[in-house]
This record gives structure tokens, C-alpha cells and sequence, in this order.
């Protein structure tokens, strides 16, 4: 299943100043879904290249990033358990204070 | 177009007439503009812009709260500030670009038909419900996670609609809050973010035409609002990366009944907001000094 | 950031600190704008935040070309002019913001730093090769449809990136031409539309924010190829509407080969550019009169 | 099958002042293939009210107006024979000279 993953706001200081990444995921052993839940922790292994802390809390994303599946926060698909599909495109966005 | 009721002045038909052409804004979008009140809170990057087109475009009363200095290093997006008043505050400089200011400038400015009220003090739960009440709608063009909290809470209490931008860097967020049932910031952001990832633009740098772009936004949204016309930016929330040009406008939650101030079972009252302490809650002070920068 | 080889003054490093902070621009970009030279072509409603952004960021020389007086009518959207000025010509009013202007004003405003050169008269076919030859890159903030042709074509024959902006109503676009072997405004729009189809703003109307959102982006894209940084927007089309508060960052053609002006075969010269008349060609005048509002 | 018409930049004053069309068109008899060709076509009988040649001129659209599909000039995707596929969005938007 193809994704592609956006970080802005900052978060893509974690992963090597990269904002677009274009990248293969499969279900975990033994399921046919993929979630989000699934997809923070491969972003966590195989992105975050430094300070995770400052992308995720726990299992979710730290206070202040929004996540967004295909432009649509994913407080209103179902937060971790949004179910993904192939071409998804999931943006995680650091909210900004500056002015 | 002839035979119209309206209120407007003969001056105000030949200074607004571009407006009053449009069949989706009219002489009731301008009369709307001309009756409302849109306070300002930040005179730096985004409240440049904002006050530019705000003032030009015949809101009838505009607030300007900023508690800072203009200094040479602001000069580069700080648009409505001149070299002149280098070390006089933001808001007296502000507000002379907006209007005929005081004795000492003979020629007024572009314009002087409207209402300008200067607040040259830093925003403080002592001083908020006061100043906000005053308004119909409210401008965040400040530059930290606190003043944010507390603006949007305040908004909350008086039940006004909050116009937010932010820029940092290249990038740049928009969105309206606490208007028409929609969220607050709080809906969104309940847990303040941990105080490392609250860059500003003293620390971080910013391209000066990236809080133009969304101050000349919030200016918009707020006229849309006061105007009473068009799709305002609520439940919604624009994101701009300069350096790829590209925009998203997203749709994000709504009110969430959980919401510790504008939820169902919430009782933030005025008197709690007074004493609520936001530098606390976010761990961050809502003024701080800017870094020196050594090359 | 220590020890970093450039070449920009104590001042400048002060001025233009937050621009230097910046990964992404830093003292590269900063220095690479110091040395361009932009022309703005029309200080009106998307001229004049191009202007101020332009000037505020230190592109190191700036031109506007502007035959118009300031109006009052104008002052809802041209947010670069002052009321003392209406009756003048736009150019002055425009430069003496941006810069310490004349013998009268003992202060100074945006940026004393840089060079502004004034052309206070209209552009026509017998002075654009003159003018548009000495800058690096051109914003096209006209207002007709025959500018907007002979400029783009000028642009071709000369080999100059053109960033062009148009608004009205309560919409706006934005691109850029002949860039990095894109497509030149020909390429887009071979045939000039029926006259019909070619409103105004004296004629039609425009939010006054609109073209200051539009001329914001059109400064942006100018300093984003000035400072050599990010991608421009070069075959691609920015589309704005205002209203529902929506935007589309599209795809559009690259150049033609069959273009008249910038095609494989065409053979289009700076002396056709001369004799080329382009009111004839579109049907429509380069300046009018504004329509008269009756209400 | 069932596409997204938009107006823009004065063109909707045409389809009385509506920006935003969703609409269901089918191919004509005989044929599978729904190209852009019928939809002009289609879009002139059903939502032009008025002073059609402002949208089209011969067979084809006015000069200064340009098509968008999926957000991609139709130039690149074969002008009048770009074949249109259910939830295709399609934008029509005249160039604007005003600033
Ligand atoms: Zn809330
Ligand atoms: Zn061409």
C-alpha cells in the first residue's frame, strides 16, 4: 500500500528537512487493516531520524500537531483507529505561534 | 445602482465605490463594515498588513493593542512601521500610517475618515475582557503559544468571533475560531505543546512576506465576518509553504463537548479567566527578548 | 552561524536578521536579493503590497512604472498611497513610502537602504525594451488585458521571468511566465479574448484585500527567484476565490512550440515588438476612463 | 456518471451567478466514452442561461477561458478528446486582467 506523508510546521526537521515522503507500508502480521496506529509507530522507526519525542506522547502525536488524512483532521475519522487506503496522503503539521 | 437606500456618505460612495460595484458585497457589505468594530492584537508581521487593508477598507472602529518598540530588525516584514519611528512604540506608528495622527504630521494618511483606538500596553488577563469587549471581532497577530490561549479563551467568554494567523519561517496557518458554533483553540489544541517546539521569529527567522500574505488573509476573514458575506474560514484552517508554493485548506473538528472552555459542561467564567495564569499553563512567557544574532 | 563569508553590512545583518536565520534563505538568499533588481509594473492595488514587501525585503533596486494620479477611490485598496498625495502621480507617492524621498520629508520610511527608481509615464511599446532590459525580473501589476501582452511578450524577446498577478471581484490569479523554459502568457492565451470579457476594476469592482493578497504572493514569488530559493510558480497557476475561501495551486501547460512569440519557429523580434500595436491586438485600450457610480 | 462544474472568474455569471455544479451526464447513444467534446456541448444546452458565445466560440471554448480537469490544464490531457471518468472535476475560469 502506497502513502504519502507530509511533515510540516517544523516536524520535518525530524526527518532530515524532508517534507514529502512517498513510502510503501504494509499491515502488521496477522491483520488486514492498516491504521493510523500502525502507521505512527512505522513513521516513528523508519522517519523520525532524531527528538521523537517531539512527535509523539505516548502512542499518539505530541500536544500540538494536527494530523490530517487526505486534508480532513483525523479527529473526525477516527484519530488512531483510522483505517488507511492505498494513495492516502496523511500530513502531520506542527502548529505555528510566530507572527 | 441609482435610488439605493443607504447611509453612506458622498465621500464614502467615491471611496468605496470599487466595493459597492461588487453584486456580492454592495452598499450593505460597506454599510456592515462601516458600523463594525475589529480589534487588532499584535502590531508586528501579521497586524502590519492586517491594519493596512482593515483601515483602507472603512472598518468603522479598529483597535490596536501591542506593547513593543519598533526596531530596525522588524523593518523587513513590518510593512506599516517607518524608519522614523525606530524606538517609538508599534502602535503609535501603526496608527499614523492608519490615520491622521496627532498634531505633529500636518497630512493624513490613507484613511482618516475612520476610528483608530490605540492601546499601547501588553494584552493581560487583567486588561483582556475590558479591551476585547469593545469589539465585534477579534485579530490574533501575536507571536506566542500564551497570548494565543488566552485570546481564544477570552473570545470564548465574550462569545467573539477570533480571526488567527500565525507564520514561522516559510510557512504559514489561518483559521477562525469560536465563530458560529464552531471550535475554539482550545477544541483543537487542548494540551499546550511542550515549550521546545514554540519557536518564534526572533529564534527561527521569518520571511518577512509570509506573515504579508496571511495578515492580508486574517484582514480578509475579518471583513468577510463584519461584512456578513461569504464562507468565513471556520471549521477550516489554511496552511501555506512558501517555498514549494503550495496551500491546503483542510477541514478540521468542530466544538468538542469536551472542551475545558467552550464545551457543554465547561464553566470557564470571567473571573476564572482573570485568574487563570497562561504562562504557567503553557510554560512560556508572553513577552521574552529576541536572541543577538552573531555573524 | 559565526564566521559565514559575506558580504553585507553591520546594518544589513541587523535589518535583515530574521531573513538570515533562515535555513532555507539565510545570507545566500539575503545577499542574492541585496544584488537583484525588480520592476513592478503598476502601483495600484496589487503594486502596491508587491512594493511594500519588495522594498521592505531589500531587493537591491526597485523600479515602478505608473502613468496614474492617486485617487480617492483608489485608497480602498492601494494601501501604499496616502491621502496627502491624491491628484499626484502614483509613482512618487509609491517611492516616497518605500524610501527617504524628497527635500519635503525630513523622515524617512520602509527602507532608506535601497534604490528606487521612478518611470512616471505609461508603458508603451516605444519604452518597454528600454526600461524592462535593466531588471533582472518583472511583476506585472497592470490592470488591461493589452499590458498584460505586451509585457509578457517584452519579457520573451528580452529573456526576463515575469511574475504576474490579476484580481478583481472578489477573485484573483497568479503565475509565472517564460521562467526556466516555461510557458510565456501567448503560450496560455494565444488569441486575445472578446473585449466583453475583459472587466476592470473601475468598471466591475474588487475587494480591496483581494489584490493585496495577490500582489503579497507576487512579491513572494519575486523574492523566491531573486534569492535563487524554492519553487517558483512556473507552470503552474495559483487560483483564488475569495468569497468561499478556497484556492487551486494547478497545473497548466509548458511552453508551445507553435507560440508566435516564444515558439521553435517564431522569429519574434525586438523590432516587431516595436511596431506591434497592441490595442488593435486586443481589441481594447491600454489606460481608460473609470465609469461614473450612481447611487 | 456523476462530475463536478466549476465557474469562475465571471463565467458563472453566465450559469446565474452558481459557481459550483455537481451534475450526472451520460455518453451520447452509440457511444461509451464521455469526452470533454459533449461535454461542452452538454454544459451549453443545460447551464449556460445566458451569452453563450462568452463561454464557447465554434466548438470549443472562448479565448482567455481555460479548462482545468482534475486540476490539470486539458491541454495536457488532449484538449477537446480528454475522456472524463466519474467524480472527474472540471473548471472552467476565465482570466481575469483587473489588479
Ligand atoms: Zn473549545
Ligand atoms: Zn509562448
Amino acid at each position: 500500500m502506497q502513502l504519502t506523508l507530509e511533515f510540516g510546521g517544523g516536524l520535518e526537521l525530524l526527518c532530515e528537512s524532508v517534507k514529502i515522503h512517498k513510502v510503501n507500508v504494509d499491515p502488521p502480521n496477522g491483520t488486514e487493516k492498516f491504521i493510523m496506529k500502525d502507521l505512527l509507530s512505522w513513521v516513528r522507526t523508519n522517519l523520525i531520524k532524531e527528538r521523537p519525542e517531539m512527535f509523539m506522547k505516548e502512542d499518539s502525536v505530541r500536544p500540538g500537531v494536527l494530523v490530517l488524512v487526505n486534508d480532513c483532521d483525523w479527529e473526525l475519522s477516527g484519530q488512531l483507529d483510522t483505517t488507511l487506503e492505498d494513495k492516502d496522503v496523511v500530513v502531520f503539521i506542527s502548529t505555528l505561534h510566530g507572527g | 445602482h441609482s435610488n439605493i437606500n443607504h447611509d453612506l456618505t458622498p465621500d464614502s460612495v467615491y471611496r468605496y465605490s470599487r466595493h459597492l460595484l461588487l453584486p456580492s458585497f454592495g452598499v450593505q457589505g460597506q454599510s456592515n463594515l462601516l458600523k463594525s468594530s475589529i480589534l487588532v492584537i499584535g502590531a508586528g508581521g501579521l497586524g502590519s498588513p492586517a491594519l493596512l487593508y482593515l483601515a483602507a477598507c472603512g472598518v468603522g472602529r479598529l483597535g490596536i493593542v501591542d506593547h513593543d518598540v519598533v526596531e530596525l530588525n522588524n523593518m523587513h516584514r513590518q510593512v506599516i512601521h517607518t524608519e522614523a519611528y525606530i524606538g517609538q512604540p508599534k502602535v503609535k506608528s501603526a496608527a499614523a500610517t492608519c490615520r491622521s495622527s496627532s498634531d505633529k504630521e500636518v497630512f493624513s494618511r490613507i484613511n482618516s475618515t475612520i476610528q483608530i483606538v490605540e492601546y499601547q500596553e501588553a494584552l493581560r488577563t487583567s486588561n483582556a475582557l475590558e479591551i476585547l469587549s469593545q469589539y465585534d471581532i477579534v485579530v490574533d497577530a501575536t507571536d506566542n503559544a500564551p497570548s494565543r490561549y488566552m485570546i481564544s479563551d477570552c473570545c470564548v467568554v465574550l462569545g467573539k468571533p477570533l480571526v488567527s494567523g500565525a507564520a514561522l519561517g516559510l510557512e504559514g496557518q489561518l483559521s477562525i475560531y469560536n465563530y458560529n458554533g464552531g471550535p475554539c483553540y482550545r477544541c483543537l489544541f487542548p494540551t499546550p505543546p511542550p515549550t521546545s517546539a514554540c519557536q518564534r521569529c526572533s529564534d527561527s527567522g521569518v520571511l518577512g512576506v509570509v506573515p504579508g500574505i496571511i495578515g492580508c488573509l486574517q484582514a480578509l476573514e475579518a471583513i468577510k465576518i463584519a461584512g456578513a458575506v461569504g464562507e468565513p474560514l471556520s471549521g477550516r484552517m489554511l496552511l501555506f509553504d512558501a517555498l514549494s508554493a503550495r496551500i491546503r485548506i483542510v477541514k478540521i473538528r468542530g466544538r468538542s463537548s469536551q472542551c475545558e472552555v467552550c464545551g457543554e459542561n465547561s464553566a470557564f467564567t470571567q473571573q476564572q479567566f482573570k485568574n487563570f495564569d497562561y504562562e504557567k499553563f503553557t510554560q512560556a512567557p508572553l513577552s521574552t527578548l529576541p536572541v543577538k544574532l552573531n555573524l
